[in-house]
């Protein structure tokens, strides 16, 4: 075997495992295994691109992944009834459209690959990928790299103001008091 | 070479799992009858539980797993930023820390609303 | 080309690590337990007792639930031990002699240790037991609140290597550990790594108030083997943190190899006896503190490190 | 094959992991096991092989009894020590178990031998006392096999889902009722608590009603260390016996609430020192183990501002010994004892009224009660009818447990579970006192 067979056989293998755990997370009844089959497909996904030459990337997907996906198994869990499909039941709601809309969505993305005209000479130095992203950084998109902070606050304080229940100035309902759908209980309230 | 270190650590982690998987199969010594319905009680200090305990469990701390989704992103920047700091010096400095103290602030926001809390 | 030994090599030997390391612990452990608790030691029973309980576990029938989320409950042991020994094959005992050192091993340590929690909520919730699943909900505060921590500490480690590569950490300690260079990296590694191992004062999700936490319905092999697979991150943690820390194979006199395993041992013996005189600290009380003080002081030592690097 | 007999010849030597269940008057004879060397006393039936029932145990504890028993792996044994009278219809349940009258050391060679015999295949594993095999079936009937009404509804697997509830944070999410115990380890023997979670946090809590009450007629079995409370009741006795008693009880009460901390081999420490209390090393021993406790201020910071009771639920702590002198109140009916005050007893206090006040009230009291029991000499207490024990005021009646009882739901409610559990490892509640108390006044009633 080469070393471009094995590295074939290992895409394949990841490619292969990250649409079969994709295709359960559809096709459980728990929260819980369909988050971590999820996960289980971003690691996959990382995988190819870490033989893709990205390897910097693909570690950092697969080690971001983790917690994205222990927070969505915790809210997934919280907010879903029948979270451990105790009572069997089906994931997927109108799931002509869903299939439609994953397939086309797939060929629109996978077109991408043949129409784009990609660059003859393959990257020489894979070795270098993190060091010229990190001058990439602090270099041209120093801009950009600076806006993400921004949004990054930005998104912290708004997911704190709307999720959380109290603060400095007291409960957070205080005087936003939800009308009652029943006409009697909002008169007595 | 065949594989790069990469393939190696990935051996090693299938290789564990996969040992590790058949010692639990291998350890299952020859079955008992199989258990009775009182030797499947989840415990809870001798009284049956009345209902099952998987649920729509509360987790108190939502709001802080929000805030990490957040700031675990700086954590990529902060990795590639980390190998060029010597190479860039006080640019790279004075740009992390500007980036630092942006998200920074999100922290104490969320520790001063008592976020951090168990709501 | 990064060094990485041959296959058939690095795979056995990462494997006997990982085996020798949980049996050091549990002597380690069982030693100092009896020392502190005023006992005395015998040393035949310490050396013997943990392969006895081992043998009687794996002999013992394995309990199940009323409807437990069976392949879960199977795979969370597997999956810590496996990450365990991936931690492990990234620790180089030499400058050529490591299992694997990738460009990235930073990252993919710092991804070993973040899965460990999706193997504790796994096993905190396959067995449907309410104890077990309060363990596995506060591993997810606990271990989310010490992720970010955790990478901030290690990663100053990596300014003076300008690399991932942990060979490359240890090469420029040359002159001079980063136990000097950044006194607050060790005593924040050591806070973080034995909250990342759930050991001793951070053993959250298997604590005593949870009745054994996610491990309170295990039996036979299944407690055996994540005992086990949480020794053996606690070795990985120790290991990364001699070498991260304390100069990996630097020093004078002995082989490299007996000087990384001398520094783990240290470790591990603070971490165990840390265990054994810290009590359990609070879950919510934690939370605050690693988002309002640990996080501050991570990135005070990797921007105090970076200046006088500078 | 031969692997097989490698391991367990290997097991027939492991320390025997047990399961103490203590009934009346052997909880502190239990607890000791955890100094044999031979033994490793557990928390949960899972983690045991060989169940260790003493004494009389109530019978209403017959069933939880019987799920502790069945929850333990195969292969496993019942050792029933010192069984009362009452023991024998709970006796009988069980298929095989192993009778032993006597010391703590037949009890010890007794739990060996039978684990031995398990492993070298002359003793069969103990059956299910509820035999049956399978598990409930579940049987959906909805388009996609969903039980009867909705998502939620059904028996699935033979048990029902927790239904939603409003919460203090405006969601709407499960509750999950549960009662804990009576067996739950770092809960006092016999407490039951009904409790209702949502997420970790306690929103509802109600504590039965305490069995030790109505066990066994008759069966008045006091343990060794708390007798001399009741005789202090009836005549006066020595006030060092009385002193080393206190010190005695706060040390074992210790050693209990260390384990739940997290440390258990400081319990193991504190638990030896309960056999050098009349000795000149007691003292320094006790310092050296409250320094090993508090250096680290871990302890203190993870309990401080737990379980605290606010100025209202203060004033309702008399009789409560020393959670209320960590609250702040001089409540000590040695006061009134004129021996006491010919010694020069003043009361410690404290003011905090939370968990860690009444962890450094309980290390104060014992080098209190040790330097009392020292100077006091031959001297008798001059008080009958009424005593201070090591949790408050008894008299025969009430004891310091059914006050706190009551308090609980109070101090409970919206807590973590953690924190649950630390608030009711330091108030101290002893069952079997107060039921023993409860018992002394209506025996008193019949004679009388």
């Amino acid at each position: 075997m080469t070393d471009a067979l094995v590295a074939d056989v290992l895409f394949g293998a990841f490619a292969l495992g990250s649409v079969i755990t994709g295709w359960r997370v559809f096709h459980t009844d728990s929260m819980m295994r369909a988050a971590f089959f999820l996960l289980a497909s971003f690691a996959a996904v990382g995988g190819m691109l870490v033989i893709l030459g990205a390897e910097f990337l693909g570690m950092v997907l697969i080690l971001m992944m983790a917690g994205e996906m222990l927070v969505m198994a915790i809210v997934m869990v919280m907010f879903m009834m029948n979270p451990a499909g105790l009572n069997p039941m089906w994931m997927v709601h109108q799931h002509r459209v869903a299939v439609a809309a994953g397939v086309s969505s797939f060929l629109a993305i996978a077109s991408l690959g043949f129409l784009v005209d990609f660059r003859e000479d393959p990257n020489v130095q894979p070795e270098m990928a993190t060091v010229e992203l990190g001058i990439e950084l602090l270099g041209d998109s120093m801009l950009v790299f600076q806006t993400a902070g921004v949004l990054l606050l930005a998104t912290m304080i708004g997911a704190v103001a709307i999720a959380s229940s109290r603060g400095r100035f007291g409960a957070a309902e205080e005087g936003s008091e939800e009308p009652a759908l029943d006409p009697e209980d909002r008169a007595a309230s | 070479m065949l594989v790069g270190p990469l393939g190696v650590a990935l051996a090693v982690f299938i290789a564990a799992l996969v040992a590790v998987l058949l010692v639990e199969r291998a350890g299952e010594p020859a079955a008992h009858e199989a258990p009775s319905p009182t030797e499947r009680v989840p415990f809870a200090g001798g009284l049956p539980p009345q209902v099952h305990a998987w649920n729509r469990y509360h987790a108190r701390y939502y709001v802080m797993a929000l805030v990490f989704l957040v700031f675990d992103m700086e954590m990529v920047y902060m990795y590639p930023w980390a190998v060029v700091f010597l190479r860039e010096g006080g640019i790279a400095m004075v740009e992390m820390a500007m980036f630092i103290a942006i998200l920074l602030l999100g922290v104490l926001y969320a520790w001063r609303e008592r976020s951090l809390e168990w709501s | 080309m990064r060094p990485a030994a041959p296959l058939e090599l690095a795979v056995p030997l990462v494997g006997i690590v990982v085996v020798i390391g949980v049996y050091v612990v549990a002597v380690l452990d069982q030693a100092i337990s009896e020392r502190v608790g005023g006992g005395t030691l015998r040393w035949r029973r310490v050396a013997f007792d943990p392969l006895r309980s081992a043998a009687h576990l794996v002999t013992q029938q394995r309990r199940t639930t009323e409807r437990p989320d069976t392949p879960g409950w199977i795979l969370a042991p597997a999956l810590l031990s496996a990450l365990a020994a991936l931690a492990l094959a990234m620790v180089p005992l030499g400058p050529t002699t490591v299992a694997a050192d990738p460009e990235t091993g930073f990252v993919v340590f710092s991804a070993a240790i973040a899965f460990v929690m999706i193997a504790v909520y796994l096993h905190g919730w396959s067995p449907n037991s309410l104890f077990a699943l309060h363990g596995a909900y506060r591993f997810g505060a606990q271990a989310l609140s010490l992720q970010i921590p955790f990478l901030l500490a290690m990663l100053a480690t990596t300014l003076p290597a300008e690399s991932l590569s942990i060979v490359d950490i240890v090469q420029a300690q040359e002159s001079l550990w980063n136990v000097v260079r950044q006194p607050l990296g060790l005593p924040l590694y050591l806070v973080v790594g034995v909250g990342a191992s759930f050991w001793g004062p951070m053993n959250l999700p298997d604590a005593a108030d949870l009745a054994g936490g996610t491990g309170v319905e295990d039996s036979g092999v299944a407690r055996l083997l994540w005992k086990s697979a949480r020794s053996a991150m606690l070795v990985a943690v120790a290991a990364m943190g001699a070498t991260g820390f304390l100069g990996g194979w630097w020093g004078p006199w002995l082989p490299g190899a007996v000087w990384v395993i001398l520094k783990t041992l240290v470790l591990l013996g603070v971490l165990i006896a840390a265990g054994h005189l810290f009590a359990r600290v609070r879950v919510e009380a934690f939370v605050v503190v690693a988002w309002a003080l640990l996080i501050p002081l991570a990135l005070l030592n990797i921007f105090v490190s970076g200046a006088v690097l500078l | 094959m031969v692997l097989r007999r490698l391991l367990t010849g290997l097991a027939a030597g492991a320390p025997v992991p047990v399961l103490p269940v203590a009934g009346l008057g052997t909880r502190d004879a239990l607890r000791e096991l955890r100094i044999r060397a031979e033994l490793r006393p557990v928390d949960v039936p899972a983690a045991a092989s060989v169940l260790v029932a003493a004494g009389s145990i109530p019978e209403e504890f017959g069933d939880p009894l019987t799920l502790l028993h069945d929850g333990m792996p195969h292969p496993r044994a019942v050792v029933w020590w010192n069984p009362g009278d009452s023991a024998g219809p709970l006796l009988r349940r069980f298929a095989d178990p192993t009778v032993v009258y006597g010391s703590a050391d037949e009890l010890v060679s007794a739990v060996v031998r039978v684990f031995r015999d398990l492993y070298s295949g002359h003793g069969p594993s103990s059956d299910p006392v509820v035999a049956g095999t399978g598990r409930a079936p579940w049987e959906g009937v909805g388009p996609y096999g969903q039980g009867g009404s909705g998502m939620t509804g059904g028996v699935p697997y033979g048990r029902p889902m927790a239904e939603v509830a409003p919460d203090r944070d405006g969601l709407r999410l499960d509750v999950v009722p549960l009662t804990v115990g009576p067996f739950f380890p770092q809960f006092p023997p016999g407490l039951r608590l009904e409790a209702t979670f949502s997420g970790d946090v306690v929103v509802h809590c109600l504590p039965l009603v305490n069995p030790f009450v109505d066990i066994a007629r008759g069966d008045l079995t006091i343990r060794p260390g708390l007798d001399v409370f009741f005789r202090a009741l009836f005549e006066p006795v020595p006030i060092a016996e009385l002193e080393l008693a206190r010190a005695r009880d706060h040390l074992v009460w210790l050693a209990d609430a260390l384990t739940a901390h997290g440390l258990p081999a400081l319990g193991l420490r504190a638990l030896r020192l309960t056999h050098a209390l009349g000795g000149t090393s007691a003292v320094p021993g006790v310092r050296r183990l409250s320094r090993a406790i508090e250096w680290s201020q871990v302890l203190r910071w993870s309990t401080r501002g737990v379980g605290r009771f606010d100025a209202a639920g203060r004033t309702s702590l008399g009789g409560c010994g020393p959670v209320a002198r960590a609250a702040g109140l001089p409540d000590d009916a040695r006061m009134e004892d004129a021996a006491y005050r010919a010694l020069g007893f003043e009361p410690i206090v404290q003011d905090a009224a939370d968990a860690a006040a009444r962890w450094r009230q309980r290390l104060a009291e014992v080098v209190q009660s040790l330097a009392l029991a020292r100077s006091a000499g031959a001297q008798r207490s001059k008080v009958t009818g009424q005593v201070e024990s090591p949790r408050g005021l008894l008299t025969a009646g009430s004891a310091p447990a059914s006050r706190l009882l009551p308090l609980l739901p109070g101090l409970l409610e919206g807590l973590e579970w953690g924190d649950a559990v630390a608030t009711i490892v330091s108030l101290d509640i002893d069952l079997e006192e107060a039921g023993l108390a409860e018992r002394l006044a209506s025996a008193q009633a019949g004679t009388t």
